[in-house]
């Protein structure tokens, strides 16, 4: 199981509960760490991850910020450059377009630009993720943007355990590091190992093994290709579910390892279609892979319009299992070489 | 300009640190009676029942949002309502409107149709945007509001733009066009902020900056959140003047609002105007605001700007308690009315998925439903090329 | 001949100059076309596209902006929903996220957010590229921001001939169209049809046929394609080039059809690899044509690094004709069907 | 704080539109010849020799790069050289600096070698940032010069985040660290500019932004591009008080700039500070700078800070001919010293490019040269993970 170390003891809670008490553990670990952003100490959070950090550490250790967004990330890198840590809290990761200049022109420049001089070593945590009805400017998953940067480092767990394990390593990375949250999964349970929990950034895990086609998958869709995987194996379908928990750098190595096994592949990301993550990952595939392929690699991605509000439009819009039924259904389906099954008209 | 005498060899700007307190409002006492009086009672009694439809509308609105009948974030104007109907009284409709996230009495006030916005909270296709706005993102050319915004910040640099299209189409002067843009004190701290009151300064723009000074963004108060809390005062930076008013006057407020647009209008000279009220609830319908002080949530109370309008008239004799029952009933009718019709309306069809994607329309975007290939799709191929 | 209407007299002109003429032919017929930017005015330009229209126009028409790129891109969006069509210079792409808020939560979403109730006719016109020694924040290459949004229109002109065409269709267009230039190419010459020429949007061209492998490019990079395609041709090697031209709408058929023609691809950019434009172009190529694919397509980009302002760095880092001879020559001599093919550790 | 008396019901700021002029600096006059009899001769020849290597560096800087032994973009101090050693010799070594890509001689006057800096222009790997900044991006931790930046406005949140963390470390007292954050005039219009003195005013921040104010930014004056020309004057609207200084006057500078230091470091108030100087090239090296008048170029060549100081000495006896010519023999020969070192100093080898990319090494980033596979590169794979 990723993220669970064989031995250790382990106690169920939310990813929630798991983000929020690993902050706490950081905080106590080391003085240099702090946590800075909007509505974090007296709101005690957007979706209450630092719930009673401001009582137990104070207005120095958490600090809210006015609606400032580049004022504030930028601050932490500044921060960061004098040797704190800072962990930053955006709202939203559609409010790190604020602060985007900051993120990819200095934070991500700062440590080789300058030959190497300094180092940023500062999180940002931020949830993405559509499907609550926020509309089109508040559901957004562009972490792509953040993984598309060299200099950043882009991890996005999936499971409580991860949640904890990524979180510290983050902190603990000298290395500007964009943890990418999802409000659907908030609330979602699982087994965290008790104590000190490392998870290593920029490697994926096999979250289920399979054997007739690698489903890849990160942050909010890797629980839909879990519960896929289970409703296909009683059709005697197996499928192996491939969490990428780092988007960058990319674990390439894992995913193609996996589908050179299974021989054929499906990505699903909530974001769209075009230029998203799963672009990278078919890149990946078709190169690290191409002899192994017995189908070509489709993705199950949102489709490609400002997200509705209205909930009949948003649910046609953002991918779900029976998108990824349907899909590994065809991708089974394909057979043969036969250039007429190209799809270009 | 004049500059303040300073050192030997350097001049001081004059804002040394000072303590911050909460915001104080301008005493209107005596002089609003005064103004109260000069009112005709029609027109009195006209914003009073503006007020009690908002106030009706919002507590509806909460309602149905706990129902889970409007879905998403929904911020309410509770409290706000002399605010809302003040400035709408002085912006007229040939004037265009840019608004926040917190909108639906200002898109009442612009003679929307109340069903119209209750729809949109429903997420149906007979709302202002076709149900694809929701709550915070109610929008109706018609009525010149080009906008509820959920970015904070996000409505001024576009609101400053339309004022530039204004003033590059068409002479100043008291029938002029303006834009008047909305926001609230926490906005007053994000860059766009700053970015657009400057254009708006060098370029001469005809458009009004409102703060809707409700005393909170969110959890966090004005004093904790800008450096100038006196934020009618934030207009120094770029010499636009500003002036403070109480937010809970609705007769002050349209004067205030009257004037800067007038200003606007005729001078192009862009203005600050900041309403000082109190936010009754929380930041949305979902926030119990554990954060405020039992004595804050008092004060706001006692402020209740629907409350003490109702008991001035009634003290004044301008509306007798008949009245006063009959408008309540009234507005609780058409909000009624506003949920039936929103009730009664259809969702948005799965067919209509692709159907704004672009106003001109281009090959090779046919659009794909999530379990579909981009190189085309069943639903997609219908309408592909549609456009509006 | 791309952009090129049989039968219409052409003029041979700068890249630059074809800008710089249809702004000025745009601005004549529509007395709605505004250009508004920094310096474009009195300093006539940063690459002196702009220059003499302020004399020519006034300042009206020719709107200088203070350092505000949030502040002007925005008002450009508010002047466009009135009606109006301004042309936006950013002075490079770089700056663009300084705007990125403006441009993806607000020009692409009003159109749809609002329920289709009102237009966004405007032009952003700016330069990316490296290669000049300007450092690793004034170097970038990332329009594949701008490809990823639903809402906007992208599109990337690499010949004199359609940065007119694709200038004039993006300022008759009412939605957003990012309109993305290159500092290598603005002295670049090549015939220009005279009088109207439209470019339509969503059409890649294939700028020179060939038969055994396809190069896809768009803006700075079409040139080395085509320039390889010269050099490859002597050893009989025919490659067949593809100008993306837009990014978004992609045409995936015209890039389909090339590659199932020749059976093997390659994409160069000069953006970074992972998550870059190229991504998007080999997913769609492996899915589109995947039966005919007799080798994995190869992506040619930047190196992964904040590009380093030293020239020997510099060039090591930028993908250039060289390197794609040498990935065309690998993909041409990869065959057999061998899963031992795979490169993948 | 007090509120200005106000119509009936509302107040206003007093900023009413005033017309806009060009910045009018402090009048010197008498007294800066006073400040310069009370300096000790060694202090000011210290001043004017600083002034004059920045002088011959900028000049040999514009040569070389006509030479293209420097690419990309060459921003110079020349006009500003009172300015730089006037704050630089205000900041004390404990002081962090952030600035702009307009920053060789804040490199030069914070004890960086002058061969390390034009190394790094000519890209060399001896250069303060190992060549891979080049002009723009200077860089030297144990100068604590913390960058050169080239995106307008880019260093100033960060410059306000280190603050913060001096606040967070350590107490306030006339030996506690400060921070001092340049920027140019038309830096003053950015959103980021707004944001980050507003988090400075709250927080409380020991940090100095310093406005230099050259008239111009690229082509663009003052004027036109701010709402308040006055730039001194717009820390208004956070409370952070302001000063203008003749930047021509090194003296006056300084001394400004310390008082400045010296509120941050002792109350943690920020200040904001601005120097009036002139631009005496283009924009950067490759700009001719057709637009301005010749007046105004004119003006800039009167106001020379280093022939203006240079008479002065000699006027007032501090200096004679001979040492004059040994100043600026002696800086010339600095510069030809660093021209030497930089020319025989190495390109960084390609075997380097991936060296920077991370500070904490992880897995799976090999690092691909641009004909490579992103699964394994020669290169890449001979030093993956050797971070730094
Ligand atoms: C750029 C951005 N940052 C943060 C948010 C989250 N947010 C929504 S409303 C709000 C508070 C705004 O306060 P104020 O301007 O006072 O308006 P009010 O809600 O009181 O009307 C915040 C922080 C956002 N929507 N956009
Ligand atoms: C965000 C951003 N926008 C535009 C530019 C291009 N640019 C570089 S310097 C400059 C002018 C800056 O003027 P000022 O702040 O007065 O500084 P000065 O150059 O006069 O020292 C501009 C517009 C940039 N580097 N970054
Ligand atoms: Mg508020
Ligand atoms: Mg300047």
């Amino acid at each position: 199981m990723p993220g669970n170390e064989a031995g250790s003891a382990v106690t169920e809670m939310t990813y929630r509960q798991a983000l929020h008490d690993t902050l706490r553990a950081e905080m106590l670990r080391d003085e240099s760490v702090f946590l800075i952003g909007e509505e974090i100490g007296i709101f005690e959070g957007s979706y209450k991850i630092t719930a009673g950090l401001l009582e137990e550490f104070g207005p120095r250790r958490v600090r809210d910020t006015p609606i400032s967004e580049e004022g504030f990330v930028g601050a932490a890198i500044g921060a960061a450059m004098l040797g704190l840590r800072p962990v930053v809290e955006l709202m939203t990761i559609n409010f790190s377009l604020l602060a985007i200049d900051q993120i990819v022109n200095h934070a991500a420049k700062i440590h080789a630009m300058f030959g190497g001089q300094i180092a940023v070593p500062m999180v940002i945590r931020t949830p993405g993720g559509g499907g609550q009805q926020l509309g089109a400017t508040h559901s957004q998953n562009i972490e792509v943007y953040y993984a598309h940067i060299p200099g950043l480092k882009v991890v996005a767990p999936s499971t409580p355990a991860d949640a904890k394990g990524l979180l510290a390593s983050a902190i603990r990375d000298s290395d500007p590091v964009l943890l990418v949250e999802n409000l659907a999964l908030y609330n979602t349970k699982g087994q965290v190992p008790e104590g000190e929990h490392l998870t290593e950034i920029g490697r994926a895990a096999v979250a289920r093994e399979g054997s007739d086609v690698t489903v890849v998958a990160y942050s909010h869709t890797v629980g839909i290709a879990l519960d896929v995987a289970t409703r296909l194996q009683a059709e005697g379908i197996s499928v192996e579910v491939v969490d990428l928990r780092s988007l960058r750098p990319l674990d390439r190595s894992t995913v193609c390892a996996s589908v050179r096994k299974t021989t054929r592949a499906v990505v699903i990301e909530d974001d769209w279609l075009s230029y998203g993550v799963g672009a990278e990952v078919v890149a990946t595939i078709q190169e690290g892979a191409f002899y192994s392929l017995d189908a070509p690699v489709r993705r199950v991605a949102a489709a490609e319009v400002p997200l509705p509000y209205s909930k009949s439009l948003e649910s046609a819009a953002l991918p779900d299992a029976r998108d990824l039924v349907k899909v590994i259904r065809e991708t089974l389906d394909a057979t043969g070489f036969a250039a007429s099954g190209d799809r270009c008209a | 300009m004049p500059i303040n005498a300073g050192t030997k060899t350097s001049r001081s700007s004059s804002n040394r640190a000072k303590p911050r307190s909460a915001p104080v409002r301008p005493d209107a006492g005596a002089s609003e009676m005064q103004r109260m009086t000069v009112e005709s009672p029609e027109t009195l009694l006209g914003y009073y029942s503006q007020m009690v439809l908002i106030r009706s509308f919002e507590q509806r609105a909460a309602e149905m949002y706990t129902r889970a009948k409007i879905g998403g974030y929904c911020h309410l104007n509770l409290g706000e309502e002399a605010t809302v109907v003040g400035l709408m009284a002085a912006l007229e409709p040939r004037d265009y409107l840019f608004t926040t996230y917190r909108e639906h009495g200002y898109a009442l006030c612009r003679g929307i149709d109340s069903g119209r916005v209750m729809a949109e909270l429903f997420g149906k296709s007979t709302g202002v945007s076709g149900g694809w706005g929701g709550s915070m993102h109610l929008f109706d050319t018609e009525a010149r509001l080009l906008g509820g915004y959920g970015i904070v910040g996000g409505q001024i640099p576009p609101a400053t733009g339309a004022a530039l299209a204004i003033a590059y189409r068409s002479e100043p002067g008291p029938d002029a066009e303006a834009v008047m843009c909305l926001m609230g004190d926490g906005t007053t701290n994000i860059g766009a902020f700053h970015e657009s009151l400057n254009l708006a300064s060098i370029w001469h723009l005809p458009i009004v900056y409102v703060v809707i000074n409700n005393g909170l963004g969110m959890g966090t108060t004005v004093q904790a959140a800008s450096g100038e809390p006196e934020l009618y005062k934030r207009g120094c930076s770029y010499r636009i003047p500003g002036v403070r008013v109480d937010g809970d006057d609705v007769v002050a407020v349209r004067d205030a609002a009257r004037e800067a647009l007038e200003s606007a209008r005729v001078d192009r000279q862009p203005r600050l105007l900041e309403a000082v009220s109190a936010r009754l609830r929380g930041h949305s319908v979902v926030d119990p605001a554990r954060y405020r002080s039992a004595q804050d949530v008092e004060r706001a109370q006692e402020l209740d700007p629907v409350a003490n309008l109702r008991s001035k008239l009634l003290g004044e004799g301008v509306m007798d308690p008949t009245m006063a029952a009959d408008v309540e009933a009234e507005a609780e009718a058409e909000v009624a009315r506003a949920v039936a019709f929103a009730e009664g309306s259809p969702l948005p069809p799965v067919s209509e998925l692709f159907a704004h994607s672009y106003a001109t329309p281009v090959p090779n975007c046919p659009g794909n439903l999530p379990g579909e290939s981009p190189f085309g799709s069943s639903l997609a191929s219908s309408i592909a090329g549609a456009g509006k």
